[in-house]
């Protein structure tokens, strides 16, 4: 893993359809289907949330790869899950694999756990392209969610892009006196590095804290959100619809 | 490494979910206290959190392994920061991650907070806290914090991996196994973290032994 | 309309920041600020709107005493620019950031709206309200916490280097910007360093070295003694320095637009150098149109 | 010594940062890079060290292919300066920020002192290397930045706005440090918004315009296109405005050395105004002593 990652800046604009779909909608039916993902019994829900989520990745206008990369993490898992559960699962012994026995129980388990991670990726990566964090705070605050934690939340979204920049730039600066020209070098300066961070942090608290302090030091999670519209509604029945039908289905065990 | 979405069937989720949530009252209870004495002190809540988010993507070489990997961040939250807050901030940078890299998840989000901002943060801290009383070193009582924090977030994530896939197997022995097998990448990213954990707070103590001694930003 | 009396002040631990400083602000005027790094101009701009409490003195905005108890009264009528816009702007959009203050002042949703709207518009970022906060420029940002400070209604403004890591461009639009509150009655004080700049726009200075005022009052004036300019390790504008070389000078221009005055004065009565004064619509062949400059 | 070829570089999501551009920077050169705020000079700067890479382009230092495997040889030879002098001081005390780098290039501790010792002599912080580093003023900050740099000796300096928030003095001090380094041969090159600066120190000049290199070449001739440098958001130093009335004048003085030479001709043969010319010693009345200014 390098250092480098893609930025979150890139992901959290959203436009496009989905971008302009209230966040309270895109919150419950995100729900919705993270659910269905979770007690559905046959893979079928899994596979109608994965094409649906693809065609809906698609159809946004975040750049490919990044699309792509989002679903690395999960996927990696889900690999992982399905080697341990052929190995550890039990049941029909269908080969052998060195001291490993592989069992066709846990094979197939395995592979409908990793569709499930799959499905459960995407649901969250559509979400997370297509909605400005601040819009899902404001719905997650519609929702009840307590003042504090989505407080929190946003304040932290402010300054998460300004201190992981900052962090670039420090190492940048240490990488140009050669701070990380070995990995014993690396270690050392990755300590100050993180020290320096801190300090930072601190310092800029107290100068933030009185900037605020001339304009009210009121909450920042303030605002709401406006009427749900009519592409609102027919989003949210639609995917109503769509969540209870593949519960039906894929509960019914009828597939 | 956090467990993702849909790994965890829904019973487990759920259920990790009650403690992880409880802790995450308390924290919350905390910084809401802060807050309500000090309004102007959110510009700070929030830095502390971008801190915990920033330092769990920071690279950190692994000694002996050849790689440059993440820290877990939140033993050494804890010990800057006191541990209820490092729980709750904790919690919120798992959120972003999830939201923002897909990495971890909403219905995992209580396991993956147990380990991580739990764990991570009151093992981490305690053990700092109860080296330093034993007369310990600032340096080798971060360290061991940071070494105890790591390992314990993995052994907890072992655990939720194992009751969750174990199938016909014993819990206990898959918990092993996993454990086992993460063993050879984990000791090495734990002794970082070791490193880390202890190199950043003598930094700080060096650079601004007025910092860590005021006990107002401890627990 | 500002009046500090004798403040004295000190950090925790550090030596005397501020000893003794008297100035006096009235209404409707532009001051600057200036002095070398460290001479105390920002610690004195914070005892304006009571960031700051002076440990002797005391300083009066409008009539109200500032302090602990008139905080928020006064933040009110003073508004107060950081020079990082970047540890002013809190909120996670554009919109929510300019509201942030009004909000805070009581105002309905609706009017913190419209306020916000129309002080986006007074510095140019009306199309940017939805934006989030990490996808600005650092101009944009300067403007934004600007924004913010005037969604407040204050009728004062005091900015801490405004200009700094800006451009020309964007150093001239800021300073139309500011030259604009002024004009419609806006009490305007900055602390800068750029004394080319500060004879374009402001009326009055205040020199600061090492924590007392070394001289103040109208520009010129504060101009005028090149040796004490030097000892608060500033210096007079370039152009001045032009017009060293005649001895016999009474006044040093200062602006360019006093240089030319003065140039034309000197060549008046020559035969072989035509000089073209541009009207007022094509001040210059030069495309950049900053009038006086 | 130092070519870029045909450089593009966007940043991951942005649009492009860099389209096309190339630059020579012979050996012993002073190049002042400018351009508005976003122009790109700082994502250029950071190509010349390989901080960045080009996403299609080259990049040579003396002879060596700046890339991941020549990161380390290219940062031997190339110093390289950040704005903020926060983002660069880590350790915690002077003397420790100096040795960073020395120790870091494998020199014994003995060694790395006695770079340390001198460099910080050379930018005049040689009595500060025992303090802490949050004790320090913004312009102390600022020589230690480059301090750390000299250290390492580089036989490039790049610098990134090195003069943004320095009082006066502490800009000419600045500019004379590098002027001395260059005299001594170091290559510099310097990126800044400051246009009344630059024709006192720079010999080339480039300017960039959304990505893209306007215009390079000596100083003079970059700067005798004024819509061309203002449409890359600059404009000409304030001195040449002043000259702007004389409409026959076949070249615009850049400095205030060039004006007053300007200003002697014009004046050669009037009785009336006596001019002084002051000896190199005691260059003017007003007290600063910039020679050239
Ligand atoms: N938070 C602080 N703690 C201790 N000393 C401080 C603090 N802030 C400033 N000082 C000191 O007080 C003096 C005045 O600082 P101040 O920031 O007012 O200067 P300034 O004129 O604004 O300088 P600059 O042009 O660099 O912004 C300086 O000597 C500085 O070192
Ligand atoms: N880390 C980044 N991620 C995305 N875009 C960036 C990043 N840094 C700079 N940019 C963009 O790249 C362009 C060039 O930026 P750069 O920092 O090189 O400009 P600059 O000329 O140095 O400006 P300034 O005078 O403000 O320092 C700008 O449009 C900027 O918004
Ligand atoms: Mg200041
Ligand atoms: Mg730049």
């Amino acid at each position: 893993m390098s250092g480098r990652h893609q930025s979150p800046s890139v992901i959290a604009g959203a436009s496009g359809f989905l971008g302009r779909i209230d966040p309270r909608v895109k919150l419950s039916a995100a729900a919705a289907f993270l659910i269905v993902n979770l007690i559905s019994r046959t893979p079928l829900a899994q596979v109608a949330i994965i094409a649906l989520m693809g065609l809906l990745l698609l159809a946004g206008r975040t750049p490919y790869r990044r699309r792509l990369l989002l679903i690395a993490f999960p996927s990696t898992f889900a690999i992982f899950v399905v080697a341990s559960q052929t190995v550890f699962h039990g049941g029909e012994v269908f080969a052998s694999l060195g001291p490993f026995d592989l069992h066709r129980d846990g094979l197939f388990h395995g592979l409908f756990l990793s569709l499930r991670i799959i499905a459960g990726g995407m649901v969250i990566v559509v979400l997370g392209v297509s909605t400005p964090l601040h819009r899902l705070c404001l719905a997650m605050k519609w929702f009840r969610t307590p003042d504090i934690f989505v407080e929190v939340v946003l304040l932290t979204y402010r300054y998460i892009f300004d201190l992981r920049a900052q962090l670039l730039r420090m190492r940048d600066a240490q990488r140009t006196r050669l701070g990380w020209s070995s990995r014993g070098r690396g270690l050392a300066s990755s300590r100050m590095l993180g020290g320096s961070l801190f300090l930072e942090v601190y310092e800029r608290g107290l100068r933030s804290a009185e900037a605020m302090r001339c304009r009210g030091a009121g909450p920042v999670a303030a605002g709401s959100l406006p009427q749900l519209g009519r592409i609102d509604r027919w989003a949210l029945m639609a995917a109503a619809a769509l969540a209870a039908a593949l519960a039906y289905l894929s509960l019914a065990g009828s597939f | 490494m956090h467990i993702p979405e849909g790994l965890l069937p829904l019973d487990q989720a759920a259920g990790w979910y009650v403690p992880a949530m409880a802790f995450l009252a308390a924290g919350l209870a905390k910084l809401k206290r802060l807050l309500k004495e000090r309004p102007q002190a959110r510009p700070l809540v929030g830095l502390m959190g971008a801190f915990v988010f920033v330092v769990s993507l920071m690279p950190v070489p692994v000694p002996g392994l050849g790689t440059v990997s993440h820290p877990c961040g939140t033993p050494l939250a804890a010990i800057l920061l006191g541990p209820f807050s490092a729980v709750a901030l904790g919690a919120v940078a798992l959120l972003l991650q999830a939201l923002f890299f897909a990495h971890g998840g909403i219905s995992s989000w209580g396991a993956n907070i147990l380990s991580m901002a739990v764990g991570g943060s009151f093992v981490g801290f305690g053990v700092y806290w109860g080296a330093r009383r034993l007369g310990a070193g600032l340096g080798i009582a971060a360290g061991l914090g940071g070494l105890a924090g790591d390992l314990v977030t993995y052994a907890i994530t072992s655990f939720q991996l194992a009751l969750a896939l174990h199938g016909h197997e014993s819990i206990g022995a898959t918990w092993l196994a996993a454990f086992g097998s993460f063993m050879p990448t984990q000791i090495p990213l734990a002794i970082a973290e070791l490193f880390f954990t202890s190199g950043v707070v003598v930094f700080v103590y060096r650079r601004r032994a007025d910092l860590l001694s005021g006990e107002e930003m401890q627990s | 309309m500002i009046i500090l009396e004798d403040i004295h002040f000190s950090y925790p631990g550090g030596a005397a920041a501020l000893s003794g400083v008297s100035l006096e602000v009235p209404a409707g005027s532009f001051l600057a600020l200036m002095g070398a790094n460290g001479s105390g101009k920002s610690t004195l701009l914070k005892h304006i709107n009571g960031l700051l409490e002076p440990q002797a003195g005391s300083v009066s905005v409008a009539g109200i005493g500032v302090g602990k108890k008139t905080f928020d009264e006064v933040n009110g009528i003073v508004g107060f620019v950081f020079q990082d816009p970047n540890d002013q702007i809190f909120a996670p959009t554009v919109l929510d950031d300019i509201c942030y203050g009004p909000r805070n002042q009581g105002l309905s949703d609706n009017e913190a709206l419209r306020r916000a709207q129309r002080a986006a518009a007074q510095v140019g970022i009306g199309d940017l309200l939805e934006r989030p906060i990490h996808h600005l420029s650092y101009g944009q940002k300067k403007r934004l916490s600007i924004a913010g400070v005037l969604a407040m209604e204050p009728r004062v403004l005091v900015l801490d280097e405004p200009t700094a890591s800006l451009d020309p461009r964007g150093e001239e639009t800021l300073m139309r910007i500011l030259l604009g509150l002024h004009r419609q009655g806006m009490t305007v004080v900055m602390a800068t360093h750029d004394v080319d700049l500060v004879p374009l726009y402001a009326e009055t200075a205040c020199l600061l070295n090492r924590g007392t005022v070394a001289t103040q009052g109208p520009l010129r004036e504060v101009f005028r003694d090149p040796g004490l300019i030097g000892r608060c390790h500033l210096r007079l504008p370039r152009i001045s320095y032009l017009f060293d070389m005649l001895p016999d000078l009474d006044e040093l221009p200062l602006t360019v637009g006093m240089a030319q005055r003065k140039l034309e004065e000197l060549l008046e009565d020559r035969e072989s150098v035509r000089l073209t004064r541009r009207d007022e619509e094509n001040v210059s062949r030069l495309t950049i149109d900053m009038r006086e400059f």
